[in-house]
């Protein structure tokens, strides 16, 4: 029931907030943040363990659509867990941010934002095809009346823009599950939506290849790969700052939780196929990232090209297929979420005191507030992966799982690694010293930005220094909560699970020795097999 | 019989080609008016008597003699003609002529490919017909009267401002 | 004819005797209200008699009426549909000038039409239950004397009397090849050797129904007419008339398994992916909204067709699905048009509608609610409605429509959207005009489609076996 | 009984029903358009009773008389707003009726 709760808390609570809009401005903002709190707290109780032989940690299942054999099923495994953890923090963090930015309609824009957080949840944690697809497309309509209704002025065009790619590729996905579903039907007479029945599914490689496509359109335009991106500067730089904060920190993650959850198990053979494809996305995604970022006078935007960086190097890592790589795109992915999210939440504060978002007309910051500041270095170092802090973790793993895979591409995707740097330390320059405006001198941060900062550091910090814990409540290493649809899953399972035994025993995780890493070669085994 | 079929069908013909490209509402309605009569006559020799007589009642006495009021109504008289004349210029017939004569052909085409050769039975008189409306057509004839009641309703309606 | 005949056709009969109790009472009583309400109460008894019609069916009542699942469900959907008409006509007519009695009794005329083709299974009873729907549409589209009412009404009527010159010409044909009338014995007939002048015969009533539906390439006429109207008049255009020529049509091709003629099944593919093409791009180019719902209507229909050419069982229901999640959602959409509509004027540019959901909040959430439905995002009935129909068409291995509709989807999102960001962006600072007061029938009306809507998109179960029945009569 | 081929009446019906049809697309005087119509529906009812004839059944005939009342109610609502149209613009010409656009 947990689950249930989980994703129809923030909804309720989402209600209460537009309800309790009427009675004053600040009530919305203190119900979402305690329904938020709720939803954490529950969640984290999920940490103790599931009930044993099961490889979920939480399941439940209620009848919906028989007919169709569409059920509500809700599964939380360390994967779901890690991002769901992540979604109820994020959230919190978003109302923080929000808190002073949004006047108007607060209780409509709280609606909005716990429903969109509703969606993310629920997409985390359902395991039923068609559910998925409705939580998947449950965030799409309020994420878009955020940007639309509380953005800047290119607000419309940047949510038409938004809404029309990612509808596009979740209806190609929806397509695919329909196909998925009849080949499944027709193969076994089982007619189910459910994941549980659908893996394995047997098919040919051409048919499978086909379905394949239609979820890795969703994915890419949600993560967003190149060259599918298009969509991103505009609405993380048009949305209000709760907004971009979502948007970063949760709907990009959801993409890559789909291409782990769904795209592989249930395609392996045809996922095998296009990898080195992808791989040659990722890896220009990178770059083209780090490069553009460069070239932004918008602080947000620059952020916004930042995220299609580092989720280049989330792509790698789960196309990789590889323990090392698969559990460093899950850190990263938690890390960049907090990181870019902090990111977001200085760049909004920035925008809140100065009215501006034109890097040319900012400067010498550090002098009248130094707290943010400090913030911002960190959040930046973080970004540009320092040791120590979580994102390094991430890359690190993505780029050592991904060498054994593909070397050039891990090669090239250390390049943008140095961009990163660059473009990082550029903001800090550029923002908090260098030649001070006239105008300039503005007030730091107060003590809820400082607060909601401070926590996001300390996630960093936590990752950075002691992952061990992280990796052994979630993260893709518990083994026994894989799926075990494929075998290249348990390939990928195994790697790992070795890799986590040694990590217990205290040596840093990057340094750890991946145990039975031979996964991609057994794909490709497998591929001349047939 | 037959030969007031093929005297009525060639009247038919002509007269309605004469409405349809007529530049004068008043002879066009009546070219029409013979049309129907004509199209009366080949009921007749086709044995349908009782329709005979309703299309020369209904369709050449009643609808035609609406047509006429409006005519007259809207002064739609000689003045008027140059407006329609540029109509019945050939060019401006070539296409939807040429539409109309594909359909034509294809039907005709149709048409030629066996003989629909008529089964010899009963006649089918009044009597006949009358017993198919009110027998197995009944609700049929009920509709058909609705339909008439909201054609009233409609004219009342629209033509009362 | 039977008790048990005369109780079959009950909601035929109850909806004349409601026709000609009002034209009879028009001349005693006058009085907005009392007409509206007579025809309001013409609706319920009619719906309240399907009961006893259910337990007389299945029966063919004459060679003209099969009383059946099918029916019923659609008979019910039909009637529906017409009540909800009539609850946004009340306060879209209110205060307007002329006289009102005329207007529901063509309204319920018009729904006779409409529930005649629902069970209708012969070529009489489908030319007459047509023409009397097309009759009442003349009526109905020209009956306020708005500045666009009579060329629409003119449009319409031209457009619509040729349709029916086809759709009888056709059915002569047919008649003429095989003698029969009646479509099952159609069916077994035509097994036996179809002849060209069958062919041609439904090739003419193709291009009827293809009038009737709006579908491309037989569009034309839609945008106009559809702006032309009036609102709750555009309402019943896209819901009850477009529906129960779909449902004549599913039955008579289902029935007498015309989609699986070679040609035919080729053609309406063409029709249908023409229709989704033509209305989305179309509309994404409108300025107003009532042409934009046009547009969409049109598209809709090439939806539908995909379900119509998967045929069988799961073509059926999902028609059948889609069909009740359009209507609902269509006739919410220009509910709201109508309920926003002053007497002077339609609320029609998109431009208009700026700042609307600041100023009724609960309206335009249930006009966006209707928006979504009609571009299928999940939640509101229109989402499974497309999932059913993209359901059979790829059962049956039709990828090439389910692409069409797919992409269609997608280029619709923006159209409905526009409307969307209209209805949420601040008004033009005083330019924004005192609205009408909300009529209570018309806000009860499109509040319960808006509940409905949401129902439909949650739990479709009831509704599901229900179509799983109807779907079994054939 | 007559001996004249069906197949003859329901060509005469064809040849009509064409010509109405022409008449429809080319005419944009709204009185030629409702004749021509007129004259397409008629060709259908003759099309019916042919059909009749060559069944020797009296459900052609039934048609038509189906197609007739049609035919009446149609007419009487098209005459009253092409009248109406009249009255407010002057005008019978079809293309004028064209305010409606996009």
């Amino acid at each position: 029931m947990i689950l249930v709760w989980a994703v129809v808390i923030p909804l309720l609570g989402g209600l209460a907030a537009w309800l309790s809009g009427r009675l004053g401005s600040a009530f919305p903002r203190w119900v979402s943040l305690s329904a938020l709190a709720l939803d954490l707290v529950l969640l984290l109780t999920l940490l103790d363990g599931g009930p044993a032989g099961s490889r979920w940690l939480a399941e439940i299942r209620i009848e919906w659509i028989p007919v169709i054999g569409a059920g509500i099923h809700l599964a939380a495994d360390g994967l779901s867990l890690a991002l769901a953890l992540l979604t109820a923090f994020l959230g919190m963090a978003a109302v923080a941010a929000s808190w002073s930015g949004i006047r108007e309609r607060t209780g409509f824009f709280h609606l909005c934002l716990m429903s969109v957080i509703a969606g993310v949840m629920g997409a985390f944690l359902s395991l039923d095809l068609l559910l998925f697809y409705v939580f998947w497309e449950l965030m799409l309509v309020p994420m878009f009346f955020m940007v639309a209704v509380w953005g800047r002025e290119g607000r419309y065009r940047a949510a038409l823009r938004f809404f029309i790619f990612t509808q596009a590729g979740s209806l190609l996905m929806l397509a695919s599950i329909l196909g998925l579903y009849f080949v499944h039907g027709t193969e076994t007479g089982r007619y189910s939506f459910d994941y549980a029945d659908l893996l394995g599914t047997p098919m040919g490689l051409a048919t499978e290849f086909w379905l394949m496509l239609g979820f890795l359109a969703a994915f890419a335009v949600k993560l967003p790969a190149i060259p599918f991106h298009t969509w991103l500067p505009e609405a993380h730089s048009e949305a209000p700052t709760g907004g971009s904060v979502v948007l970063a920190g949760l709907l990009l993650k959801t993409g890559a939780y789909g291409m782990i959850r769904f795209l592989f198990p249930l395609f392996p053979d045809a996922a095998a196929t296009i990898a080195p494809v992808v791989h040659v996305l990722a890896v220009v995604g990178i770059i083209y990232g780090a490069v553009l970022a460069l070239g932004q006078t918008d602080l947000k935007r620059l952020i916004a090209y930042t995220s299609i960086s580092h989720m280049g190097f989330v792509l790698l890592g789960i196309f990789a297929w590889e323990g090392l790589a698969l559990n460093g795109a899950l850190v990263l992915m938690v890390c960049h979420g907090a990181s870019t999210g902090a990111l977001f939440i200085i760049a909004g504060a920035v925008e809140e005191r100065t009215h501006t978002l034109d890097i040319g007309r900012m400067g010498g910051f550090w002098s009248s507030a130094p707290k943010m500041g400090g913030a911002a270095l960190f959040f930046a170092l973080a970004s540009l992966g320092l040791p120590g802090l979580g994102n390094f973790i991430g890359e690190f793993l993505v780029l050592l799982g991904s060498f054994r895979v593909n070397a050039a591409a891990a090669v090239f995707a250390a390049l943008g690694l140095i961009a990163s740097a660059v473009y990082s330390l550029w903001i800090i320059q550029k923002v908090f010293h260098g030649p001070a405006p006239p105008e300039a001198g503005i007030a730091d941060i107060g003590g809820r930005e400082a607060a909601t900062l401070a926590s996001m550091a300390a996630v960093l910090l936590w990752l950075g220094l002691f992952p061990g814990p992280f990796f052994e409540r979630t993260g893709i290493g518990t083994a026994a909560s894989m799926p075990t649809g494929s075998e290249i899953e348990r390939e990928a399972v195994t790697g790992v699970a070795g890799r986590i035994g040694r990590e217990k025993s205290g040596r840093p995780p990057g340094l750890a020795r991946h145990g039975a890493g031979e996964g991609p070669e057994e794909m490709r085994g497998r591929q001349q097999g047939k | 019989m037959d030969g007031l079929f093929y005297i009525a069908s060639a009247i038919a013909l002509v007269s309605t080609f004469r409405a349809v490209t007529g530049s004068n509402a008043v002879h066009s309605l009546l070219y029409l008016t013979v049309s129907f009569l004509a199209s009366a006559a080949v009921f007749y020799s086709l044995g349908a008597h009782y329709i005979a007589a309703l299309e020369a009642i209904i369709y050449a006495g009643a609808i035609m003699v609406l047509f006429l009021f409006v005519v007259m109504m809207a002064s739609y008289g000689p003045g008027r003609e140059t407006e329609e004349k540029r109509v019945t210029r050939p060019g401006t017939w070539a296409g939807p002529a040429a539409l109309a004569a594909i359909l034509l052909f294809e039907l005709v085409f149709v048409l030629t490919d066996r003989g629909l050769v008529p089964e010899e039975g009963r006649a089918l008189g009044p009597k006949a017909v009358g017993i198919a409306l009110f027998g197995p057509y009944l609700i049929g004839v009920e509709l058909a009267s609705v339909l008439l009641l909201v054609g009233l309703l409609g004219a009342y309606h629209i033509g009362r401002k | 004819m039977s008790i048990a005949d005369f109780i079959a056709v009950l909601p035929i009969l109850v909806l004349t005797i409601a026709a000609v109790a009002a034209t009879v009472l028009a001349a005693f009583r006058t009085g907005h209200a009392f007409n509206a309400a007579l025809a309001a109460c013409g609706f319920v008894l009619a719906l309240a008699s399907l009961a006893p019609a259910s337990k007389a069916a299945p029966r063919a009542v004459t060679a003209l009426f099969s009383v059946d699942a099918y029916s019923l469900f659609f008979t019910g959907l039909l009637l529906g549909a017409a009540l909800a008409v009539t609850l946004l006509s009340y306060g879209y007519n209110a205060g307007r000038e002329g006289g009102l009695a005329e207007f529901y009794i063509v309204l319920i005329i018009g729904t006779l039409g409409a529930i005649v083709l629902a069970s209708s299974v012969h070529f009489a009873s489908f030319f007459l239950g047509l023409e009397i729907l097309g009759v009442s549409l003349y009526v109905l589209i020209a009956y306020f004397l708005g500045p666009h009412a009579n060329e629409a009404s003119i449009k319409y009527l031209i457009l619509a009397g040729v349709a029916s010159s086809f759709l009888v010409f056709g059915m002569a044909l047919v008649y003429t090849e095989l003698g029969t009338m009646e479509f099952s014995r159609i069916a077994m007939r035509a097994g036996a050797g179809a002849g060209p002048l069958l062919f041609a015969g439904l090739a003419m009533i193709t291009v009827a129904a293809g009038f009737k539906l709006a579908a491309a390439p037989f569009h034309m006429w839609a945008p106009d007419v559809y702006e032309g109207a009036p609102a709750p008049v555009g309402a019943f255009l896209a819901s009850v008339s477009k529906g129960a020529v779909a449902v004549i049509i599913l039955r008579y091709f289902l029935q007498t398994g015309s989609f699986a003629i070679g040609p035919f099944f080729t053609v309406f593919t063409a029709i249908a992916v023409a229709s989704m093409f033509a209305g989305n791009i179309l509309a994404l180019f409108q300025k107003s909204v009532k042409r934009t719902l046009a547009y969409s209507s049109v598209a809709h229909i090439g939806y539908i067709l995909v379900a119509f050419l998967a045929g069988g069982r799961p073509g059926t229901v999902a028609a059948g699905y889609y069909l009740a999640a359009y209507f609902v959602s269509i006739i919410g959409a220009f509910g709201a048009v109508a309920l926003l509509s002053g007497k002077e004027k339609e609320l029609d540019s998109i431009t208009e509608y700026r700042g609307l959901a600041w100023q009724r909040p609960w309206l335009a959430g249930a006009f966006t609610a209707m928006l979504l439905s009609l571009a299928g995002m999940p939640l509101t009935a229109g989402f499974l409605g497309k999932l059913f129909v993209a359901g059979a068409g790829v059962g049956e291995d039709l990828w090439f429509l389910v692409i069409a509709l797919v992409v269609n989807s997608a280029i619709s999102v923006y159209y409905y959207l526009r409307i969307i960001i209209a209805l949420f962006s601040p008004a033009y600072g005083e330019a924004a005009a005192p609205l009408p007061g909300l009529p209570l029938a018309g806000s009860v009306a499109l509040g319960t489609l808006t509940l409905l809507l949401v129902f439909l998109g949650v739990y479709p179960a009831p509704l599901l076996s229900l179509l799983e029945k109807a779907a079994a009569v054939f | 009984m007559a001996t004249v081929p069906a197949e003859y009446a329901l060509g005469l019906a064809a040849v009509l029903f064409a010509l109405g049809l022409t008449g429809v697309l080319v005419r944009r005087n709204m009185v030629y358009v409702l004749m021509s119509i007129e004259v397409m529906l008629n060709a259908a009812g003759m099309a019916f009773i042919a059909a009749g004839y060559r069944w020797a059944e009296p459900d052609g005939q039934v048609m038509f008389v189906f197609i007739l009342s049609l035919a009446a109610a149609e007419v009487s609502v098209a005459l009253a707003v092409i009248f109406r149209f009249f009255h407010r613009t002057g005008t019978l010409d079809v293309d004028k009726a064209s305010s409606l656009k996009g």
